[in-house]
């Protein structure tokens, strides 16, 4: 497998630095090696915040990527900020709950996916992310359900070990999603 | 007929303010700003911004500022008092800014008298690097740095500010005030436009301190930092005018 | 005719929630549904006819969001 | 051990407890504070000293109280913080006492900002402070390394009785990697701290001392000799560089820490279009791997050195390479990160880059 | 049948004194001397020297020292009290040290409650650097830098240390005192001697502030500044215990 | 004016009254301790202002606030003292604010000594304090040099809104010469200070700030950018240095200050013995004199560095020559001053001191 | 048999005159003829017998040069 | 006239600096270039002080001097310091008061002056720097009589206008002490 430049974007509380730390924690436990940035700083009060992840089974270089090979956005003006800078046969999965219906492009496979509302159904709007998770696992197979699990119960520990099962079936939800949807990625 | 009781002062800019919802930062903000405005010294004061969450408030007061190195505030307050002693010149500063690093510029300046006023925000910890135990921080506060919450064995008590300013000739006013009711917020007013009042006259050293809160880093939601502002903060620091030189 | 009546200028709001709870006529709530561009839930109030225009919502609000006028 | 992720700051801190610091004197400042935030819990628990203290100055002179007594100490801090310390830094070196000091680079100059930086290139090895010293500088590109280094900073401090300074950036500092503690660290002989003062009754009919006052001038040129000795002894013994893709390249590559990765993938985004270029990676800042310039084939069209800086590395590069090839510079400042492609680009227009 | 009554102390070393004719530094090095000996805890002792003209104390006390740069005495203190707590470190340092460069330190290390002991030699001048002006100097003091005479509008007053420190905590033991006569020198003894009991006893910061002379800097004789250290200094500065945790 | 015999620090600060200092902020420290003693009376007397701070931080702290707001301000230390003031000079340069910094270097590192030195070469063009910012430098040779740098310093000051420093050692701080205070100073135009923070009131409708914050990397860069313009501007317009007996010399002695005053009597005791030795005497230290050193003629058989210090200058020097010749160093440290004699050997035996 | 008796180390003494001024019974003097290698004037005492044992001198003394011994 | 470096050297308050600047003084009043050099700090502190004076009518190169053709001695140790240093045909004057009669060496001309004992004569120990200046002088005819006037009404000043007679009487003394012992240098 090459290494796999990912970006993921949205408001601060959507869950995105979970989101991507748990990426980079699962290609730890695969023994292949995972990076994680993120925006940081004061500026990032209230405002938007985002991560790179990059998990590759060589070496990692260069930490700071030009182009992702997969977006996950969380809502728009993450969107905006990052659809133009995408690798060749890119993924963009977006939160069509909070974001309009967008078209695919050349080369890149555009998705969207209504997590608030799937995790509104689940009771827990926490749980959008794995919901987001969920689809981009199906569509990217980059990790397996063992490994994942294990990462979200290590993320969660002791004291939030009761969230784990709503975190697992907010992840079936989002697989479940795609597989409907039928579309299918690399 | 309606007439306009409150709104905006002009001693602020447009500028939309950087803290966090409810922090106190922005409540102290407009009571300087509209007493630089009700004294008509607004356009001859130069504010100093200190290194803390309020280090953009040069961009926030509608008056000349400088932007300090972290606790120098006063040291740039005297040298610019000193060769423009007709203007204005006050520093507002974070306990982590001006009880912490920044002490000994701060004696010096009250020992010295300079005639400048010190807006000193006393919220307990340091709120812009993410919650750090600041020498203010009370006794069992948990911060990223006193996890297990500040020992006294270990750190030492809450540094008493105003009681310790209190002995140094050169102040002309210190008062404590708080900001968690209504009431509050219109007494540091007053002690801030006394305080400014005094400058005017070139009475000396002036200072305010205000019991502030942080509700991000206290982990609070921003009424019930409020709150813990009142029963937590307000019986280590009595609040109550220190010393002031009029009634000497 | 009320004593008093408030205008918020919605998009600095933070949503902070002081001015709700500092209103002595309990007259303001925020409101869950509606976010201003800034992503945060804004301010209504209930009983505009029983505002007294005491003022108290807009000394607290840190962002200068009210304004407040008084009937003479 | 199988490999965790960690946070650059917090393996910094794990790595200072695995390399036995007993006490850690510091202060807060952007990006940094997850190293004192994740001591200040570890090192209490591990009955070990954590103190933050009331100024980046307080902290420095702690550190040196600390070092005198022959405990493994430590500090870290962020450019302006570092800047406060200079007076502090220049008289443990002149007192010959050993300490850790990590600086973690952010934009400058002044108050600047907070992203990732190599500005402070001069402030790590022209020292700053007054007189003629220097601090073992080693500046490791990824948080693999700087475990590695950390881990063998404090056996290097106390070897040398000399400060020893880990640079990294804010990114290093702030993002996450796959990394292994346990890797096997050199084995040092250490003399005892007999010159540590812990009191003369550890040490009877001997008064230990640590000081840097000598007003009699030939005494304190004396001393400096003697430093200077040392430094040589650290330049013969301590040098570190990695070379990269040295076999007939057409450009050498000059970068350190994160630059140094950026221009690792930038090295094989050229190979792939058939442009040869290789690196010298110094891995220590003092000494500076001038050796290196030596093993660079005749043939080398340029020098480019890229730094997160305006040009400060740049100066040893044009020393140690002395006139021999064409030396270009590549710099991004203030906390912007160049992605591989830009230096992809300058390689290309290396001639609009030349400085000497 | 003869008795030894007075003779040097083995507190201090065999090298001559540094110190310039009839200066009080002489006088309370034997005194700090004196007690680390009778208190059986020479062999546990760290001296910290400051920068003054008692840099040099490092070669005349019997014990393991270390030179801080200026003003920070007190955080070497903290430095190596907090890693070797079961030994009794103290530092001595002069007024423009403590008072003024180094006062951030102090306060924070006294606010902390460390463990240490501060020998505070309140001269009202900077001695090694040739007599400038002290935050401690006297209103009408001549000095290098206050050639017409410390004037308070322009320099503000004489910092009084000990008053301040007893405001804070962490503060076990205050004493001001004099070296003007034997009755004098034998007072700032006992203080001396019960700042380290405290030390060693764990109560806290410990300070003894000891009002004296540089009769060269004055430019006076040796007599004529006891004299002046007693008229001049001590209504300013006047004598006794400031904090005594065990009174309270 | 007839010449008067005056004490270098005494001179320095008459000259910088002549210059229109209107303001003087520092701490006491030997060697310099003349200079504020001298203000203290002069300044207060011309209704100017003089304050002695609590502390060096403090001190250029005040001289930030004061050139803020539009006056012309100065400070003067010595090494350590400089050490401290690190921070503060780095937002100075960073604001963009004009003041003059007065440094009279002693021996170190640490508290190290009280006698001339020019161990602070590296403090003084280096930075120290953090991020990519230069000092403009001069380093004048005599206490009549020093007068006419001092009275020009303010004007360049202000026409590049950079900080200023005069680089000179303890020697010309202690001695006495014969100098004249009348000698005309170049006329610059200067626009008027319309960024200083006077209050609203004075420039109506503008907002003055003196800040060097800037969050966003991009503006931070872009001020990096032109902060590195400006000193291009510097080092084309400022560059000052003296080319001495350079009619075929057999070697270059380069040397700065009182270092090179000791080489210019050694030069003539050489051309006593036949031998022909020329000097390149930088005057300002930041911008180097590169240039002078492309006037070097081939035969040279080699550049000797002469400093008081272990070697600082010669990384300059290194630089400039870019392999064009051998680089020697001769250097003493700790207060130790070489008589010229000594630098005559060290011509003679040329071959022994090769570095480069 | 006087009740003390005092040793002065001359060399180490630099003439302050401290011992001098606070000895009660006034009974030291300095030599203005003698000067020590340092080349300070040294102490002498007049009376001895009249010593009283008190150690005011060697209190004060800065520089430890009095020995003081008492009759017992 | 080429260039003259002069050491003069003794114990602090027997005025050698005072000595040593009026030299200086009076080069810079002839026009002439002086340059004067302390031993500075607080190790000058009781011990001895000593200071480097230069004077030249050509531009003062190297402050610092290896060998010295003037040395004045006000005591035995600094004689003994900076006797080993003296240039060809140098002169040494020391302060026969203080140091035993000393021989003259090749090259160098040595001459002792009773200065503790005239200037007592004179009834001012102070000024026994002023009789040495005199036979400084007589034996160097580096000032005139005028010059030296000048510059010492200049150094007393207001305050001590009324000492300037006995100097002028001590200067007198010296060059008569000088002219009764017959020897000429230079
Ligand atoms: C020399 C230096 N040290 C440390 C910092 C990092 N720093 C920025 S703000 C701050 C503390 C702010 O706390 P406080 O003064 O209490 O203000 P608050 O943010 O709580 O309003 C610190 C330590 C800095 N910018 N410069
Ligand atoms: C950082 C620094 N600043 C200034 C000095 C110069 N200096 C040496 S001693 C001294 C003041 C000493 O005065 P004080 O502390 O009162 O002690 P005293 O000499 O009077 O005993 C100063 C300013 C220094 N060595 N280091
Ligand atoms: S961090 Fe705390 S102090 Fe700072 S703005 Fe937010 S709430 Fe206010
Ligand atoms: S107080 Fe102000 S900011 Fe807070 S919710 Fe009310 S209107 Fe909004
Ligand atoms: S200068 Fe003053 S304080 Fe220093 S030793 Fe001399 S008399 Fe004492
Ligand atoms: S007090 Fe001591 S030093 Fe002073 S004169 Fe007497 S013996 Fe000598």
């Amino acid at each position: 497998m090459d290494a796999k430049n990912i970006k993921v974007a949205g408001f601060g509380g959507q869950g995105v630095m979970m989101f991507g730390q748990i990426l980079a924690y699962s290609a730890t436990k695969d023994n292949i090696n995972g990076l994680w940035f993120p925006s940081y700083g004061p500026e990032t009060r209230g405002g938007t915040a985002n991560c790179s992840v990059i998990v590759s089974d060589k070496q990692i270089n260069s930490p700071v990527f030009k182009n992702a090979d997969h977006l996950v956005a969380f809502n728009f003006p993450s969107l905006v900020k990052f659809e133009e800078h995408m690798a060749e046969n890119g993924l963009i999965l977006y939160n069509s709950s909070l974001i309009d219906e967008q078209k695919s492009k050349d080369n890149v496979l555009v998705i969207g996916v209504p997590i608030n509302d799937i995790a509104n159904e689940l009771g827990n709007i926490k749980v959008a992310n794995m919901v987001m998770m969920g689809a981009y696992l199906e569509l990217t197979k980059l990790f397996s359900d063992k490994t994942i699990e294990v990462i979200i119960k290590k993320i969660l520990g002791e004291r939030k070990a009761d969230l784990v099962e709503i975190n697992k079936q907010a992840i079936i939800a989002g697989k479940e999603y795609i597989k409907k949807l039928g579309v299918k990625y690399a | 007929m309606w007439e306009t009781k409150y709104e905006k002062t002009s001693g602020l800019t447009d500028k939309k303010l950087s803290y966090c919802p409810g922090c106190t930062h922005g409540i102290i903000h407009k009571l300087v700003a509209e007493t630089l405005v009700e004294l008509g010294i607004l356009d001859r004061s130069i504010a100093i911004a200190s290194v803390g969450c309020s280090v953009f408030s040069y961009e926030f007061f509608n008056c000349d500022a400088q932007q300090a190195p972290h606790g120098r505030a006063c040291a740039l307050a005297t040298g610019i008092k000193r060769v423009l002693p007709e203007n204005i010149v006050f520093t507002y500063q974070g306990d982590g800014d001006l009880a912490s690093i920044g002490i000994a510029e701060t004696i010096h300046a009250a020992n010295r008298g300079e005639n400048i006023t010190v807006i000193f925000i006393n919220n307990a910890i340091y709120g812009m690097t993410g919650g750090q135990m600041a020498p203010t921080s009370l006794i069992g506060q948990k911060t990223t740095t006193s996890q297990d919450g500040r020992d006294q064995a270990h750190h030492g008590s809450p540094i008493k500010i105003s009681e310790m300013f209190a002995t140094i000739d050169g102040v002309a006013y210190l008062e404590r005030v708080a900001a968690y009711d209504p009431k509050h917020v219109i007494k540091a007013k007053n002690a801030i436009k006394k305080a400014f009042q005094y400058q005017i006259e070139n009475k000396g050293f002036t200072m305010v301190e205000i019991v502030s809160t942080c509700p991000v880093n206290w982990g609070m939601k921003p009424v019930d930092a409020m709150k813990w502002s009142k029963e937590a903060m307000e019986p280590v620091f009595p609040l109550g005018v220190f010393k002031d030189k009029e009634e000497e | 005719m009320p004593k008093g009546r408030v205008e918020f200028n919605y998009e600095i709001c933070k949503g902070c929630g002081l001015c709700v709870e500092y209103c002595p006529t309990h007259i303001l709530y925020m409101d869950m549904k509606t976010l201003n561009k800034a992503g945060y839930n804004i301010i209504k109030v209930s009983e505009p006819d029983k505002c007294i225009g005491c003022a108290f919502c807009a000394i607290m609000c840190p962002d200068s969001v009210i304004k407040v006028e008084v009937n003479k | 051990m199988a490999k965790v992720l960690m946070k650059g700051n917090e393996a910094i801190a794990l790595a200072a407890i695995k390399g036995g610091v007993d006490a850690f004197y510091g202060y807060p400042i952007t990006p940094q504070n997850e190293i004192p935030e994740y001591l200040s819990k570890h090192l209490l628990a591990a009955g070990k000293v954590f103190l933050q203290a009331e100024s980046e100055v307080s902290a420095i002179n702690m550190v040196y109280g600390a070092a005198g007594a022959g405990k493994r100490v430590m500090t870290s801090s962020s450019s302006p913080g570092i800047a406060l310390k200079q007076e502090g830094i220049s008289y443990i070196a002149a007192a010959e006492l050993p300490c850790l000091i990590v600086s973690v680079m952010r934009g400058g100059p002044g108050l600047g900002g907070i992203q990732p930086s190599q500005g402070d290139y001069y402030q790590a090895t022209r020292g700053g402070g007054n007189g003629d010293y220097h601090l073992i500088v080693f500046a490791p590109e990824s948080i693999q390394e700087t475990i590695d280094v950390i881990k063998e900073s404090f056996d290097i401090a106390d070897y040398y009785r000399n400060p020893v300074m880990v640079l990294v950036d804010g990114l290093i500092g702030q993002m996450m990697e796959s990394v292994d503690f346990d890797r096997p660290v050199k084995e040092r002989f250490l003399p005892e701290k007999d010159w540590a003062t812990t009191g003369t009754k550890n040490h009877p009919g001997r008064r230990n001392v640590a000081n840097s006052l000598h007003l009699d001038p030939a005494a304190l040129e004396q001393h400096n000799i003697h430093l200077n000795e040392k430094y040589k002894l650290v330049k013969k013994n301590e040098t570190r560089f990695e070379l990269i893709n040295f076999d007939n390249p057409k450009y050498i590559i000059v970068a350190y820490g994160t630059m140094a990765r950026i221009a690792r993938s930038a090295i094989e985004m050229l190979k792939k279009e058939g442009i040869e270029v290789g690196m010298i990676r110094p891995i220590s800042l003092f000494p500076y791997p001038e050796i290196a310039f030596d093993q660079i084939p005749e043939s080398v069209k340029g020098i480019l050195t890229c730094e997160l800086s305006m040009g400060q590395m740049l100066d040893d590069v044009l020393i140690a390479n002395n006139g021999r090839h064409k030396v270009g510079f590549f710099g991004r400042a203030g906390g912007m990160l160049p992605d591989p492609e830009e230096i992809v680009d300058a390689i290309k227009n290396f001639n609009e880059r030349v400085v000497k």
